[in-house]
């Protein structure tokens, strides 16, 4: 079968493309797919470091079966910025509405 | 109103969609680029998107917090393209009927932003770049 | 920038006074006159203030946040005298290099401007009018 | 000695006026200037809530030797408006520059 798989960022310019088309064998998973990809880009990311991915849009398990015409898109670390504090903020909401 | 946009945002007419008569509180949120980053001085930044997942994920976040919290109005503006120091790159612009949940969901709604919006944010020093956030990608770093 | 005014209060100049390069996150909360009050419409509203004690005070909390955060950018501004619904009646901006700290002390802020600065509003509805906060005071009220 | 008496919002509807001038045998504190205008406006404020007052721009105890030509404002309470949590963003900040 057939995905597109998209590139951003710091995985777009490590490939030098933003889309490539992939074949793979039946049947595949995300795994199978991340697994020839890294071995296509070896220096896409440090091999004990996760590549995080999206399945038509959707954050995905690695265990995900794949589908003809998928569009996958390796996702790198998004910008961050600063301590997060939506787990205390929500946790202060719910203190106030019980 | 959810947008992701490539030219300057003009803050004024986000916080203006979500006023009415029934809320009190508005808070708007601006995120503005700085000059310097871990002591090093930026010449400029790139802001890259994938754009149709990331409104999708803009519009979920926007739904948290009307599921969590009595909030009709929520609007998000986000930038990207090349941006220059002091440049607004996000809009998050919340109203309330009282001021403690306003407060409370545009928080949220940036912390979420951060980490689930696949928008990516590259630095420009006068002798490299980096992409923020993707540290743990380092040739040779230690992995986290 | 801090004033009391009787004008109507555009927040755009008070967001950018706040603004710099150093400053990542501004926050900016508008109060906004609402409709209803208790269930009732209201027609209009009064602001009063003892307008140098509650510049001297808006001052002071400014000075609390820059004491107890790492902020220098803070604005306050206080619109008293005849306000219709959906007008503003208080700006607070607050820039900060991080957006925890600017969230913090917007709210900080607006909650001191609440407990501790003399200015009073009454809500006029078509039967009658009513001194906010002032409940412990009615004729025949219990004392709190 | 005289002082100046202030009233504002709900005090000075009651009252009648913004302000008055008023005569005090010395020595006198706030307490005894509150309990006077009290005795002249009995309808100033139900007889078991205290009437918070200011003395020269500066909210102060009842206890305070009033000197001539203080200004004295009567506060009537201040708009509140909702739950405050200055309190509970204090703590959470100090939480964390620990």
């Amino acid at each position: 079968m057939r995905v597109t798989v998209r590139f951003f960022a710091l995985y777009r310019e490590r490939v030098g493309a933003s889309e490539r088309s992939w074949e793979l064998p039946e049947p595949a998973t995300l795994a199978d797919l991340l697994e020839e990809i890294r071995n296509a880009y070896p220096g896409l990311a440090p091999p004990d470091v996760e590549i995080v991915a999206a399945v038509n849009e959707e954050y995905a398990e690695a265990s995900l079966a794949l589908r003809e015409g998928d569009e996958v898109a390796l996702i790198p670390p998004v910008s961050g910025g600063g301590i997060g504090f939506a787990d205390e903020i929500l946790h202060s909401a719910s203190l106030r509405s019980e | 109103m959810i947008e992701i946009t490539n030219k300057a945002i003009d803050p004024q007419p986000i916080t203006a969609s979500v006023r009415r008569d029934s809320n009190g509180a508005v808070v708007t949120f601006l995120g503005t680029t700085r000059r310097t980053s871990m002591g090093k001085t930026v010449l400029y930044l790139e802001y890259e998107a994938y754009a149709p997942m990331a409104l999708k994920k803009l519009r979920e976040i926007a739904d948290e917090v009307t599921d969590k919290w009595p909030i009709q109005d929520v609007s998000i503006y986000h930038r990207i393209g090349r941006l220059e120091i002091e440049d607004i790159s996000l809009v998050v612009a919340i109203a309330s009927p009282h001021r403690r949940e306003a407060f409370q969901a545009c928080g949220y709604v940036v912390d979420r932003i951060k980490e689930t919006v696949p928008i990516w944010k590259k630095e420009v020093f006068e002798d490299g770049q980096m992409w923020v956030g993707c540290q743990s990608h380092a040739v040779g770093a230690p992995a986290d």
